[in-house]
């Protein structure tokens, strides 16, 4: 923008060039931890030049719950609720990358049907995540009857968590060898149902978001991300792949059995808000069709837990990665021997994201940057673990 | 200019099918659950409060162990006991902390004797904090009001339940 | 009535113009009245429209179907404690919330609500609304800026920017209007409409288009509700208002509301004229008619950007406004 | 104060330091209960000290003991194990042929690990990302590791986007002992180190040198010590509760500032 | 109002007027838009269709001056006790506070870390506790309509607090 590299604080009497120019001076706002769009305690400080944002930065901590600390004082079983809790709005894949790490290093092998039930939740769960992200995303922009919306459809999802692990957001359900408990009786064509009814949904919510004039001049050119600054910046997820880049974990590495069933990634291709959007939106068509894949090719009987020892004691360091709804989510686990820990590290998505604040929103309104936080998918528990 | 009115058209078609969709809602029924008069009929296995269930002739199964509170990631169970004349363990004090409680269920899997459960009690809020460390006699109770076997590590506890 | 009023004052003995003043004042009250009852009733409205929108069902508790649901809010709001941030400019945080009651009240002389039923049928009637509605602009930015709070100044800003520029394009709506009823006064246009056998909005489909956008621009309703925004600006030029003094803000809306519901009822769409119903009641009909409307596009659409609010104003409405005051005039000349 | 209030707080909930823990032996708990903090005193050197297993050479991986960067323990000895996939070889070749004192192996599946000495840092992470052969642009993540007496280390896992392969884990020991534990920062190279590398900063206290503004990121500017090391003691000032009737306002009560 | 908060007048004569006003209060709870963890996303759908606050008349305000009820859903840590405080004091003054969790009540499955203020009751103070991580909507709202019986009775006898 010409005029935000022009000296803004210039002095009446300065621009000796005749005509004087009224002295205007930057408003440092600071979009504080409480704050209706910082989706949590996110703390946005921003310098505006009128409604032009000249810089922001965010400034993060607030949540901050020491559980890389708590993780080096408890037995490994005892840290999978807590890993729960760092992304808890899709916590079944945070104890899908935990669980990972640990059986990685003492080489468990997981039962078939066990490896299919975290296969089916762990997607059903980037549905969930994605809904409540478009909701917040709609509440961002105004649209308040979205966010309403995508949380009716989201409870019915939490339904069917709540009756398979009796919890509705923090389930706690893997276990380091498989899972806790067995599906019950009507899961899987209460699940059919439930894809069948949230295909129509999709329609609903095109025709009410996607398509609307408003909404396409709020998101499209706001906050465009170049494919070099993605990787830069290390972006992952749904905001790399909205700037052109075709990474997906699940394609790279496949881990569970990404590589048994064949789904297209949607990659995005001038890196704004609207691509952002269609990215994930897409995203949940294809989690759509994998949970009916591994619905169908569910193995009737086997067992859902691999023998594990009472006290494990790994000893090593790995590294495990899987693609949670936000981008990529990485556990360095070091162990000494002991059943307790040495180290874990994680790598979360939205930590990452978070340093592109800057660079999506310079130059852009305030309203831009509100949908340019929204559009990035926050979750605090993530970023200040 | 015909590009013009076609844009302003366009843009209204688009307006219209978005208000469709909330006209279409309006009219049709409302999903709420109006808590206090109807309550929802949760599931068997739901996390609750974890309570100490007691065996047909009423006396507690728990035979203070305290595998549980050893596998509680939180430290949230105080167990107390003391030997009984026969050499056998008794309990004595069985507190567990609803609010330092993660409803994580770790207990329930480590208890070898089928002692604990969890209820689906999930209305526990409460004035003063000292209420609501749960001590045995009162967990024992909600134990006894239990309807279904353990299924999923869960029992329910028989609440009036509507829809 | 006024017969019974002056033989009254007759006995007391007071000069002749203290019938005015009293007779003033009546008429005040009546309108006072006739506002909160309305401004309670839409906010419960509103409430319900939006939850049935939104599958939810809205107040439930208090009363049947939460009909005392607005009167709790407002003696709670009576109730809380009256804070004055310090660092704000006093006269002007208090006179703020009382100029946009004002100037939402203001529009009510004019409106008329039957042939008989208007307090003062005044023949310049729609530069008076055009003069009084532009009050509100002065109430929104001393707000924003007495109360000291980067907030409020943005959104102070904003309601300026957006209410100047849309009034540019009401103003041409009402100008068609007129043109085609050849009298300002609101009456005169009803009858007018009446003269020619049918409503204006048949003539000039676009004013109506114009006219819609125009008023939910003024009034800060849906998609273009930057001022407060919610998730932008905390809560805009209200932000450090709290108490009986929102409330004020909240009065001054869905009254506003009211106002441009009457308005556009008479201008287009036949004011109290209507086959057998009585005169006042099909006026109510239409004016909740645009109430309704104004809040199920309220709930559909996600908010409009400062600039495209701005482009929008200059470059798409006041054209059409323009395109619609030309036909207005061919069709004066040739049906004239 | 309330009556009630006095006795409260002795058997309070809110105090567990009375007896309220320690039934049973807290094998793994550290958090052994102390007489006197409000708050647990969960530093590692407690009381009760979980029986840390002496680094023997077996398990604690050798390569993180920094004055003896011999070779890898025993299940890693040859560098290139005939069945490593061919990415694998080539970064080992590539590394190699660039960096002849360093020594890449191959550590699982397609992962390739190297300590790196803190000085030859900067360009090796220059050389890999640029090298078409390699071109691992994507820094995952930097995460630091106290290993107590064998000092402060800090992890790289690098891949290359958008192959995905291959992929690189570079172990750099901090010098300066536990004080003032120094590595190179990577910022210019890979610009996500920014926030990673102030994190470590905050948490482990390593210092980058060349990081633009070394601040702490999680925890308050004015924290002090470094919590994720295993020798920190939290000594924070126990907070007293709050009553509504004794809730004292603020003395500014009349003045009220906005800063929302 | 002066006349109905001060308590010194002899209740007989304010009683009525008393009870109005908190009828009103109690049914027109404002509550802040303020979450800090997992709770919070429990709050957003106790405020969605499902379970719908709307019903009890409670509709969410961004700015502390407008709100007259405070949840805090999440875990409190050293960072942001002071904003809560803040954010307290901003509040016009009959205001109430709901802990909600686990983590607000006294800290939770992360009492006694190094960053974590134990409980909510520490920086400001509290009416209800809502225990549960995270407690489901319905406790949530069990929890609301105890505060709203708190506001009920306010001012009429001494507070009752149930030991």
């Amino acid at each position: 923008m010409a005029d935000s590299e022009m000296n803004i604080s210039t002095q009446l009497e300065e621009t000796g060039s005749g005509e004087p120019r009224i002295r205007t001076e930057e408003l440092l706002i600071n979009m504080g931890p409480q704050h209706p769009s910082t989706h949590g305690v996110l703390r946005v400080m921003a310098r505006l030049d009128g409604e032009k944002v000249v810089d922001a930065w965010g400034d993060i901590g607030y949540l901050h719950r020491c559980f890389e600390k708590i993780a080096e004082k408890r037995p490994l079983p005892a840290v999978i609720p807590y890993t729960d809790r760092t992304d808890y709005l899709a916590a079944l894949s945070m104890e899908l990358t935990y669980v990972l790490a640990v059986e990685k290093l003492l080489n468990i092998e997981v039962p078939e049907r066990a490896v299919y039930i975290r296969f089916i939740t762990n997607e059903l769960q980037r549905i969930a995540s994605h809904l409540l992200w478009f909701g917040a995303f709609c509440l961002d922009l105004g649209a308040v009857t979205g966010f309403l919306y995508a949380f009716r459809d989201r409870e019915k999802i939490l339904d069917v968590y709540e009756s398979l692990c009796g919890a509705r957001m923090l389930y706690n359900y893997f276990r380091i060898g498989g899972v806790r408990n067995d599906l019950y009786q009507g899961f899987r064509d209460t699940v059919l149902r439930l894809m069948d009814d949230l295909e129509k949904r999709l329609v609903e919510f095109d025709n009410l978001i996607t398509s609307n004039k408003i909404f396409e001049t709020r998101t499209v050119g706001v906050g465009v991300l170049t494919a070099e600054e993605a990787i830069a910046w290390g972006a992952s997820g749904p905001v790399l792949r909205a700037s052109g880049i075709p990474y997906d974990i699940r394609k790279a590495d496949p881990y569970l059995l990404y590589d048994r069933y064949d789904f297209n990634v949607p990659v995005g291709t001038n890196g704004d808000v609207y691509d952002r959007y269609r990215v994930r939106m897409a995203e949940i068509a294809e989690s759509i069709k994998l949970v009916r894949h591994g619905l169908e090719d569910l193995p009737r009987g086997g067992d859902i837990m691999a023998d594990v020892p009472r006290r494990l004691s790994p000893s090593g360091d790995t590294y495990s990665r899987i693609e949670s709804p936000r981008g990529e989510v990485g556990c360095y686990l070091v162990c000494d021997g002991t059943d307790v820990a040495y180290r874990v590290k994680w790598r979360s998505p939205c930590f990452v994201h978070l340093q592109l604040l800057g660079t999506l929103s310079r130059g852009s309104l305030i309203a831009d940057m509100v949908a340019n936080i929204g559009s990035l998918d926050i979750v605090m528990g993530e970023v200040d673990r | 200019m015909v590009r013009y009115i076609r844009e302003i058209l366009k843009t209204l078609k688009t307006l219209a099918i978005g208000m469709g969709v909330t006209f279409r809602n309006m009219i049709s029924p409302s999903i709420t659950i109006h808590y206090p008069d109807e309550k929802l009929d949760v599931p068997v296995g739901t996390r609750g409060l974890p309570v100490l269930l007691s065996d047909a002739d009423g006396n507690l199964k728990c035979v203070s162990c305290e595998l549980c509170a050893k596998a509680c990631p939180v430290n949230c169970i105080e167990i107390k006991s003391y030997r009984g004349p026969n050499r056998k363990k008794i309990l004595e004090v069985y507190n567990l902390d609803s609010t330092w409680c993660m409803y994580c269920g770790l207990c329930v899997e480590a208890c070898p004797f089928d002692a604990l459960a969890m209820s689906d009690q999930y209305e526990l809020a409460d004035y003063d904090l000292r209420n609501l460390v749960y001590d045995k006699e009162r967990l024992a109770e909600i134990g006894r009001r239990q309807t279904t076997a353990t299924i999923n590590f869960g029992i329910k506890t028989g609440g009036e339940w509507t829809r | 009535m006024q017969q019974f009023i002056s033989d009254q004052i007759m006995a007391l003995g007071l000069p002749q113009w203290t019938f005015n003043v009293v007779w003033a004042l009546i008429q005040g009250l009546l309108v006072l009245v006739f506002i909160l009852f309305n401004a309670l009733f839409l906010i419960w409205l509103e409430r319900k429209v939006s939850g049935h929108i939104q599958l939810r069902v809205g107040p439930m508790r208090t009363g049947f179907h939460g009909a005392l649901q607005t009167l709790a809010d407002a003696l709670k709001l009576l109730g809380k404690e009256d804070i004055i941030p310090s660092s704000a400019d006093r006269a002007v945080f208090v006179i703020a919330p009382i100029i946009a009651f004002a100037s939402a009240m203001l529009v009510y002389v004019v409106i008329p609500w039957s042939p008989n039923l208007i307090v003062q049928d005044l023949n310049i009637g729609l530069i008076y609304i055009a003069a009084v509605s532009s009050l509100l602009t002065l109430a929104l930015l001393s707000a924003g800026w007495s109360s000291n709070n980067k907030w409020s100044l943005l959104g102070a800003m904003r309601s300026a920017s957006q209410l100047i520029s849309y009034e540019v394009s009401l103003v041409l709506s009402i100008v068609s209007v007129a043109l085609l009823a050849g009298t300002l006064s609101l009456n005169g246009i009803v009858q007018a409409q009446q003269e020619w056998g049918l409503w204006f909005v048949v003539l000039q489909p676009i004013g109506v288009f114009v006219f819609l956008t125009a008023t939910l621009a003024e009034l800060n309703r849906a998609p273009f509700d930057m001022p407060e925004a919610e998730s932008e600006l905390v809560a805009g030029y209200s932000t450090e208002y709290s108490g009986m003094r929102w409330a004020y803000f909240m009065l001054a809306e869905y009254s506003a509301l009211l106002a441009a519901g009457a308005l556009n009822a008479v201008l287009f769409w036949g004011g109290w004229s209507g086959p057998f119903l009585p005169p006042a009641v099909w006026m109510l009909i239409k004016v909740y008619g645009f109430v309704f409307l104004a809040m199920w596009i309220r709930w559909s659409f996600p908010r409009i950007r400062v600039d495209h609010l701005m482009n929008l104003g200059w470059k798409v409405l006041l054209p059409l406004a323009v395109v619609q005051l030309l036909i207005t005039a061919i069709i004066v000349v040739v049906w004239g | 104060m309330r009556d009630e209030t006095s006795d409260y707080l002795t058997q309070s909930v809110l105090a567990p330091d009375l007896g309220k823990k320690g039934t049973g032996d807290m094998a793994y708990n550290e958090k052994e209960s102390h007489g006197q903090s409000e708050n647990m005193n969960d530093s590692g050197n407690g009381v009760h000290e979980t029986p840390q297993p002496t680094p023997t050479a077996a398990d604690q991986p050798a390569e993180t003991q920094p004055e003896r960067p011999k070779a890898e323990p025993s299940q890693r000895e040859h560098a290139v194990s005939p069945d490593a996939p061919d990415e694998v070889k080539t970064t080992i070749a590539a590394l190699v042929e660039a960096f002849p004192s360093l020594k890449p192996f191959h550590k699982e599946d397609d992962w390739t690990e190297v300590v790196v000495p803190a000085a030859l840092l900067k360009d090796v992470a220059r050389f890999v990302r640029d090298d078409e052969r390699l071109k691992l642009n994507f820094l995952s993540s930097l995460s630091g590791v106290d290993y107590r007496d064998a000092g402060l280390q800090v992890v790289y896992h690098l891949i290359s986007i958008p192959a995905g392969r291959p992929k690189l884990i570079m172990k750099v020991n901090a010098e300066g002992g536990r004080d003032n534990a120094h590595v190179p920062s990577v910022v210019d190279i890979w610009p996500t180190a920014n926030w990673h590398e102030r994190e470590a900063w905050d948490l482990l206290g390593i210092r980058f040198d060349g990081h633009p503004n070394l601040k702490r990121i999680l925890l308050r500017e004015d924290w002090i010590g470094h919590p994720l090391r295993k020798d920190y003691v939290d000594s924070r000032p126990p907070r007293e509760r709050q009553y509504k009737e004794t809730w004292a306002p603020p003395s500014d009560r009349g003045v009220r500032h906005d800063e929302s | 109002m002066g006349l109905i908060d001060n308590q010194h007048l002899p209740g007989i004569i304010t009683l009525p007027l008393r009870r109005l006003v908190n009828w009103s209060r109690k049914s027109s709870l404002w509550y802040l838009l303020f979450g800090i963890a997992c709770c919070a996303i429990e709050m957003m759908a106790t405020g969605a269709s499902r379970y719908d606050f709307d019903r009890f008349g409670m509709i969410f305000r961004a700015s502390p001056r407008q709100s007259d009820l405070m949840i805090v859903p999440g875990t409190v840590n050293e960072k942001i006790a002071d904003r809560v405080r803040l954010l307290y004091d901003q509040m016009a003054e009959p205001r109430w506070v709901i802990a909600m969790g686990g983590c607000a009540i006294n800290g939770g499955p992360y009492h006694g870390e190094y960053n974590i203020v134990d409980g909510i009751d520490k920086v400001i103070p509290v009416d209800v506790y809502v225990p549960g991580c995270p407690p489901r909507p319905e406790s949530l709202m069990h929890g609301v309509l105890m505060l709203q019986e708190k506001i009920a009775r306010e001012g009429i006898e001494r507070p009752l607090v149930r030991v």
